[in-house]
């Protein structure tokens, strides 16, 4: 019998939608949802390397109970009973002696994330977190600060832009197969391409216009074309005048930031400059300035993404095809989404959270994701109170949090840690517990509401059995919560039922899925009328230059510049870190067929820089910080500059179990110092300098 | 030849190499066989652009093709009826003679069954009326595969549409 | 000859084919039944330990309880009595590392091995003694035969008629060099006993002192049984000390290898005769729970002639040998007539020779080429001065004053086949002679004497007056009473009652244990893989078989000295390198059908793999055709047969023989190997008509793509064009 | 018939012998060698040592035996 299943891909956290061709039971063959508009049956390499994420025999196959010392790697395999009974009355002691509080839930957000939401609330405790803020805490407070909308509630025109500028954004090796195909397809209509990083990937290739920036100077690029657009009448001045609040304090403030002010502190040409300004002044509104997806480099991060917002504004871009545009939800066409398990009556939780968001210490992050960073002071210092058990959740504190040992330290504070993941990750081997949670293939999940210009809904339908002694993590969570005597949250056995339970409002049924896999709300797509009908979430309903939230909380709209830190010792390199297409985050590098595409992280080093250490290309060096010293490999380079180096994230895993990735390259969080941006929340992951030197 | 073409819109593609797992995938492949496998040239400056290019080498399906003059055995074929080259495991006993008499290096070698493999157009995809593997995932849709009056004139094309474009736009 | 079959790899294949079916639906269960099949696969392939079945047996279980389908709790119920029912044999392939089946190639033993009734791992001692590793040769040994000294010099060697190497010229001195390796270790002191498991307190009591019962003494004391050895004769070795002479074995040897089995806490009782200095009631009295007959055939048939009871100077072989092993070292007579053509008359003759009889004749019924006896045997005699005397048959034993004077024979001649093709010797009417000799010695054939055991009243006896046995357990028909050696067989080899002894040791230790016992003859076991000798072909194919130095026919004929010298340590060292490891290479032939029938190039001439009908093997050929294309390795089940790139050659060998080396060359690229240039001639002369340019240029298939990837793309800005 | 040693031999019946024992009935068919006959006396009783082809070393009663060559 052979079938085929519409499903959601989950190699990384994008969700493109899939299509599963399964045999006899065995799922054979996994191409991108052809039904799906500009995904047409395309994938990533890592959507493409699904199956053998599926018959990997190194991911967790049983619940595990550690035997050793943590960390020794000695386990025991475990049926899930025990495994829940261990966990239960382990948090329930916890929860005895220190409160509901004292219990952590990290998770890289996902569909279920509701679900491990309940189980805190049920618990009573207010520290659910996620990954989020690690990726893009500053881009989210950014968003809110001018718009009022989170980033993921504001979408980007790919296919009929004009002009595209990234600012480090590698979208053709980070990539998303949608935005990919739009904007591939856009190039082809003409499109234009502005690419800006230190550093030159594949979308640098790709580009019209190349600028191989200073490290940490984009900001002063944005004033310096602020001043330019505002200067010589660039900006879109009916837009400005109808949606924008503070456009005259942005003036007086970007007056002083000349092009070639900028232009010596970021290495780019002031004429290039006004070129650009005056290139997307006529491309406009069908510009836009891409405010990024991980933004998480410099102490001021918030201030850059909101430069790059107002330039998006300048050009009356937001809510204008070929710009940017809000994100409808199912509101729009009068109908519901599916309903979360937080939607119930829940307990109220009166603890302040363990990162203090939401307080005046730290008023501004979104508190639907919290500040994970703050985690391992949190535990090290019992302040605001001790946490004493972390439920890790697809989320590796120790690879993903900078300053691992630091990490490690607080990790050895607590009374407990489990982690639900596919993989055997570092966190996973550092747990009491291991949970192993069924893959993407093999279990159906809550529905995606997909809101966009036409709001729809998709849904992960189980292409195949699980293969091991795995569950879906709604039913890992259900098990757990019924343990701990709290059934009455989790109102369903399986996952089907609990998607039925959150369709009910929305009129869909599961059925309605098993063609497409997708269900639409509508198939015109929605506009707000530029005039009048932008439904901006500001206080003042407008693009907020001088924004309330910000000035509430005691901090300015406009910064004065600064220029970036310098190394401590002129020996050092700043240490920048990223992507490539082949992996995602911390979770892929052991997989069979992209671990042989890209297997280590070799650290871009500048052929001057080299030279003058005496390196030579692939030979073995010593990298240190402050923090961490530890072996990699020379790519040296004339495409980065020579006062950085380069290290793709995600490698370096300690877990031999994995045995593909263990002890390859090295893990970038290990050298990073853990800085926040506390204003708008990101960790700093750009603010580390290291040295190196060839390994004798 | 083949009756099929596949082409290669070096201008769209990203070397994400969704094609190549897609192709190892396909025919469940251990590692180190790249029945398909994406070359990476450069980067190097051109002016002051960084410059890549990506060559996506399947096998060409020659119509004289070397490995099958080279081949002992008989295990590696032509198709009559398409011109595909393939190779029959049940004969192939692991002489590498096509791997070596190919000058484009598409026959590989299968360590875990001490066989050769080769791209063979995903035939049996395209005998469901369906696209070879790597043209399907195609990110860019940078692949195109079909008879050879079927591969529209890409370069043409898109210089007359970026004409157009550009004629808004520009100038 | 069908297609060997084992019911482990039957399985797995049944297995695979349920699998590739699609009869597993669900992805658990799949999994489940991969990984079955995985662990069948190790198990066939020698790498499993004895938890591989409880692995195989959980996951089956899963299967055929929580299975999806019916017939996928069908598979799991087959797979679980298909272990049950042969356990023996999945325990066998783990524990042995042999499957004598054949369909498991890893696991196939060497005909040497499999053929040593003993199954020693001969090709693993040889080429540690090849090593001049003595020590762990005689380790290797003692695992299946605790005698290697004794066994070194007089065996039989069955392995000897079953090497492969005797199909390309002469076997290997397989015996000789155990002998070298027990002299060797011995000397060095290095020559130990193994740790014994502690004491388990059960008694054992083994009647007769001879290699079987001295070998379950051994096998037993190891195991921690407690173990007492009741011997009538005053000494140890039973026939291999009473029966052999001492030119063909000294005492010492004998000597020095009981002393290990003494040195384990194992009690000897010397002239004890059961039933007659001690009763089996005083045996059960002191405890003993299992008894092990080995008493041997030291009875002698009789000539059934005249005058045969009438003289004292007509004695048995059997007591002529014995009396001189005690020490009477008075010679039998001064003309000596053995009768008979066995291995005993030769020893009787050349024992009396040496103890000064002047003339000693061995009179036969038939002729020179039926003598039973071994052949060097015989020939050692007459360069001794043995007279033979054939087609003679016995007739009267005359005397004078109660001495022998004469023995009268009548002369025979053979017949025309009979039916079962047989010639008899038919005697000549009329051509009655004389014989003047003083002494006459039967050799006519020995026959166990049970006297003495008529209390174990179960036992039953067979129709040519042996203990009946089962041959797999040593198990009689009385509870508790094993019996091995002569006593069971009738005269034998000593390498059969060891094996007898190591047999039943195994099922007094299985009786112990509550097991059952075996129901097929048990598989020899796999003591190791040893890495091989890199030898060039040519000198694998001219090294002779070594030639035993002798001792000087002058002293042989008057002193009972050693004959036979042994090797040195130049000769066993060659003579390691002449085996061809067939505890690797199973001689499937797929490399030589491979190499002839698929790639055309017939560059194995290997006819020695053929035991019905071996062919011309030439290994020197190889070095002539084969283009080093590694098809032969490849597919080769075992790795006997592997390709190496090594200082610059690319070499072919067949277990370390070097059939081929070729000169690598390199790719003007990068550097990277490419291959021979006769590898690729061949492939230039069979792609010349389409490609007549094509000459010279050596890249490697690496570099090969990523030119052709170079020439493909165009390097500009993505702007127009 | 007389054995020596040596000689290719094949096990080409069952024998009626009480020695014969049942594992031994999958050994019919098989080739061997001789490898210690009766070395005393030739007589046609008794059990004589033949090493199979791949199926170890056993004595047998002699009406199972087939001489194969000389």
């Amino acid at each position: 019998m052979e079938k085929d299943i519409n499903s959601l891909c989950f190699m990384c956290s994008v969700r493109c939608p899939i299509q599963v061709h399964v045999k006899a039971g065995q799922a054979v063959s996994i191409i991108g949802n052809p039904h799906v508009p500009g995904i047409e049956g395309s994938l990533c390499p890592k959507g493409a390397a699904g199956l053998s994420l599926l018959s990997d025999t190194q991911r967790v196959q049983t619940p595990m109970i550690r035997e050793g010392e943590r960390g020794a790697g000695k386990w025991r395999n475990a049926s899930w009973d025990e495994a829940m009974e261990y966990i239960a009355q382990r948090l329930k002691s916890v929860i005895s002696a220190h409160g509901g509080r004292s219990v952590a839930w990290g998770e890289r957000t996902q569909l279920s994330t509701h679900i491990s939401k309940t189980f805190m609330r049920a618990i009573d405790s207010p520290n659910h977190f996620t990954h989020d803020a690690l990726c893009k805490g500053s881009l989210n407070t950014a968003c809110r600060s001018l718009t009022g909308y989170t980033d993921p509630q504001i979408g980007i025109d790919y296919a009929n832009t004009r002009h595209l500028v990234l600012y480090g954004r590698n979208m053709f090796e980070a990539m998303e197969v949608k935005p990919v195909r739009q904007f591939s397809r856009a190039m082809e209509n003409g499109a234009r391409l502005t690419y800006i990083d230190p550093r030159a990937t594949i979308t640098a290739s790709k580009a019209h216009r190349y600028w191989m920036i200073r490290p940490g100077t984009d900001l002063a690029l944005n004033y310096a074309l602020m001043h330019i657009i505002i200067k010589e009448n660039l900006y879109d001045a009916a837009y400005v005048k109808k949606w924008v609040t503070g456009f005259d304090a942005l003036a007086a403030f970007v007056e002083p930031y000349t092009p070639e002010w900028a232009a010596a502190e970021t290495g780019i040409s002031a004429r290039e400059m006004v070129e650009f300004a005056e290139e997307v002044s006529r491309q406009k509104p069908k510009v836009v300035f891409h405010f990024g997806y991980r933004c998480a480099n410099h102490e001021n991060e918030i201030y850059l993404r909101r430069s790059i917002l107002m330039l998006n504004a300048l050009m009356g871009s937001i809510e204008a095809p070929g710009g940017m545009f809000i994100k409808k939800g199912p509101g729009e066409v009068g109908a519901k989404p599916a309903r979360k398990l937080t939607d119930q009556e829940l307990p109220k939780c009166a603890d302040i959270r363990f990162d203090k968001v939401g307080t005046p210490d730290f008023p501004l992050p979104d508190p639907a994701h919290g500040v994970a960073q703050m985690l391992p002071e949190a535990i090290l210092k019992e302040d605001p109170y001790p946490i004493k058990a972390l439920m890790a959740y697809r989320f590796d504190p120790l690879m993903s949090i900078a300053d691992t040992a630091r990490t490690r330290k607080a990790l050895d504070k607590l009374d407990l840690i489990v982690t639900i993941d596919i993989n055997y990750s570092d966190i996973a081997w550092y747990s009491d517990v291991i949970l192993p949670e069924s893959t993407y293939l093999e279990r159906m999940d809550s529905p995606q509401q997909a809101n966009g210009l036409k709001p729809q809904m998709f849904l992960r339908q189980q292409a195949v059995g699980p293969r091991y002694d795995t569950r879906p993590g709604p039913e890992i969570i259900k098990m757990l919560a019924h343990r701990m005597g709290l059934s009455q949250y989790f109102p369903y056995e399986t996952v089907e039922d609990l998607v039925r339970w959150q369709l009910e409002p929305t009129g869909f049924t599961v059925s309605d899925f098993a063609e497409k896999g997708f269900v639409a709300y509508t198939d015109k797509a929605i506009w707000w009328d530029r005039d009048t009908g932008i439904k901006f979430k500001t206080p003042s309903g407008r693009i907020e230059f001088v924004s309330a939230l910000l000035e509430d909380a005691g901090y300015p709209s406009f910064p004065a510049y600064q220029a970036p830190n310098a190394p401590k010792q002129p020996d050092m390199f700043r240490l920048i870190v990223g992507r490539c297409a082949q992996h995602t985050h911390i979770s892929t590098q052991n997989n069979l067929y992209l671990n042989e595409l890209v297997s280590e992280n070799p650290l871009w080093i500048s052929k001057k820089s080299a030279e003058k250490l005496g390196i030579y290309h692939n030979q073995p060096i010593v990298v240190s910080s402050d923090r961490y010293e530890g072996e990699m490999h020379a790519k040296v380079t004339e495409f980065i500059r020579p006062e950085c180096v380069f290290m793709l994230h995600g490698f370096g895993h300690q877990v031999p179990f994995a045995g593909r990735s263990y002890n390859k390259g090295q893990s970038d969080a290990a050298f990073m110092e853990n800085i926040t941006d506390a204003v708008g929340g990101s960790p700093a992951f750009h603010e580390t300098f290291v040295r190196v030197r060839p390994l004798r | 030849m083949s009756k099929y073409y596949l082409f290669h819109d070096q201008k769209k593609c990203i070397g994400c190499q969704a094609c190549v797992v897609a192709c190892k995938s396909r025919q469940n492949l251990p590692k180190g066989p790249f029945p398909s496998l994406l070359i990476t040239i450069g980067p190097q400056w051109v002016g002051t652009r960084p410059q890549m290019a990506f060559a996506f080498m399947p096998c060409f399906q020659c119509e004289n093709p070397w490995c099958v003059a080279a081949c002992p055995t008989g295990a590696m074929q032509r198709r009559p009826e398409d011109g595909i080259i393939i190779v029959d495991p049940n004969v192939c006993v692991g002489c590498k003679t096509c791997m070596s008499a190919c000058p484009w290096g598409s026959p590989q070698w299968n360590p875990e069954t001490g066989k050769v493999v080769k791209c063979d157009s995903c035939y049996d995809r395209l005998e469901q009326g369906l696209q070879p593997a790597c043209v399907t995932v195609c990110p860019t849709a940078c692949l195109y595969f079909g008879t050879p009056d079927e591969i529209p004139e890409v370069r043409r094309e898109r210089y007359a549409r970026a004409m157009i474009h550009d004629g808004e736009q520009e100038n | 000859m069908t297609d060997p079959t084992c019911k482990v790899n039957d399985l797995g294949i049944w297995l695979k084919k349920q699998m590739d079916e699609g009869k597993f639906e669900t992805p658990r269960s799949r999994q489940q039944a991969t990984e079955i099949s995985g662990f069948l696969s190790e198990v066939c392939q020698g790498l499993a330990e004895e938890d591989h079945i409880t692995a195989i047996m959980k996951r089956a279980d899963f299967l055929a309880s929580a299975g999806e389908t019916a017939e996928i709790r069908g598979a799991g119920k087959k797979i679980i009595s298909d272990v049950e029912e042969n356990l023996e044999i999945f325990l066998g392939h783990i524990q042995t590392h042999t499957c004598p089946s054949g369909a498991c190639p890893m696991l196939t033993p060497a005909p040497c091995q499999m053929a040593c009734p003993a199954g020693i791992d001969i090709p693993s001692y040889l080429t540690l003694v090849g090593q001049g590793r003595y020590e762990e040769a005689i380790d290797v040994i003692r695992k299946d035969n605790p005698f290697p000294w004794v066994c070194g010099l007089v065996c039989t060697h069955p392995c000897e008629f079953m090497c492969v190497r005797a199909r390309m010229d002469a076997p290997v001195a397989i015996m000789d060099m155990k002998g070298l390796a027990a002299e060797k270790a011995m000397s060095a002191r290095q020559y130990k006993n193994p740790e014994p498991k502690p004491d388990n307190g059960h008694k054992i009591c083994i009647i007769g002192a001879g290699p079987g019962g001295m070998t379950a003494a051994y096998y037993l004391a190891l195991r921690g049984y407690r173990v007492t050895v009741i011997e009538a004769l005053p000494v140890s070795g039973g026939m291999m000390m009473v029966g052999i002479p001492r030119y063909r074995l000294p005492r010492e040897v004998i000597d020095r290898e009981v002393a290990m089995i003494q040195d384990l806490g194992v009690e000897f009782r010397f002239n004890t005769r059961v039933g007659k200095d001690i009763t089996v009631a005083a045996l059960e009295q002191e405890g003993f729970e299992a008894y092990l007959l080995a008493i041997g055939a030291h009875g002698s048939y009789k000539l059934m002639i005249p005058g045969e009871d009438d003289f004292p100077q007509v004695i048995t072989a059997v007591d002529f040998l014995l009396r001189v092993a005690l020490g009477d070292h008075r010679p039998p007579g001064r003309r000596v007539a053995v009768i008979g053509g066995g291995n005993v008359a030769i020893d009787a003759a050349r024992t009396s020779l040496r103890l000064g009889s002047e003339e000693v004749t061995i009179l036969y019924r038939r002729t020179h080429d039926q003598m039973p006896a071994h052949h060097m045997e015989v020939v050692e005699a007459e360069e001794e001065g043995i007279q033979f005397s054939f087609l003679t048959i016995p007739k009267k034993i005359h005397g004078e004053d109660g001495r022998v004077t004469a023995i009268e024979c009548v002369r025979a001649e053979l017949s025309e086949p009979d039916a079962s093709g047989r010639r008899r010797p038919v005697p000549v009417e009329g051509s009655n002679y004389e014989l003047a000799v003083d002494t006459v010695i039967p050799a006519i054939g020995q026959e166990v004497n049970g006297s003495g055991l008529e209390r174990f009243e179960d036992m039953r006896w067979t129709r040519r007056n042996t203990i009946q046995a089962n041959t797999l357990s040593m198990e009689t028909h009385q509870a508790r009473v094993f019996a091995v050696g002569d006593a069971v067989t009738g005269p034998a080899t000593v390498v059969e009652a060891i094996a007898g002894g190591k047999k039943a040791a195994h099922a007094i230790h299985r009786y112990f244990e509550g097991f059952p016992q075996p129901k097929f003859p048990r598989a020899p076991t796999r003591r190791g893989r040893m890495a091989f000798f890199q030898v060039p072909a040519a000198l694998k194919a001219d090294l002779k078989r070594v030639e035993m130095p002798l001792l000087g026919n002058e002293r042989r004929r008057i002193t009972f000295q050693q004959v036979r010298l042994g090797l040195d340590d130049t000769q066993a060292r060659n003579e390691a390198r002449r085996c061809l490891r067939c505890d690797v290479c199973i001689r499937c032939g797929r490399c030589v059908e491979i190499c002839r029938d698929k790639m055309g190039i017939n560059a194995l001439e290997l006819g020695y793999m053929d035991f019905d009908h071996p062919g011309k093997t030439d290994l020197k050929i190889t070095a002539e055709r084969c283009i080093a294309c590694g098809a032969c390795a490849t597919n080769c089940p075992t790795g006997a047969m592997q390709m190496t790139d090594q200082g610059g050659m690319r070499v072919l060998s067949l277990c370390g023989t070097e059939l081929n080396r070729l000169k690598l060359e390199y790719c003007e690229k990068c550097g990277a190997v490419i291959g021979p240039a006769r590898y690729h001639d061949y492939i230039m002369r069979r792609i010349r008509e389409i490609s007549p340019k094509l000459a010279g240029k050596r890249v490697c298939l690496d570099c090969a793509r990523q030119e052709t990837g170079r020439r493909h793309v165009e390097m500009a800005p993505p702007e127009k064009e | 018939m007389t054995f020596r040693n040596g000689q290719k031999v094949e096990i080409y019946q069952k024998s009626a012998d009480e020695s014969w024992e049942s594992y031994m009935d999958e050994f019919v068919g098989l080739h061997g060698i001789i490898t210690d006959p009766d070395a005393v006396k030739n007589d046609p009783d008794a059990l004589v040592e033949v090493s199979l082809d791949e199926k170890g070393t056993h004595r047998f009663p002699q009406d199972c035996l087939r001489i194969l060559e000389d």
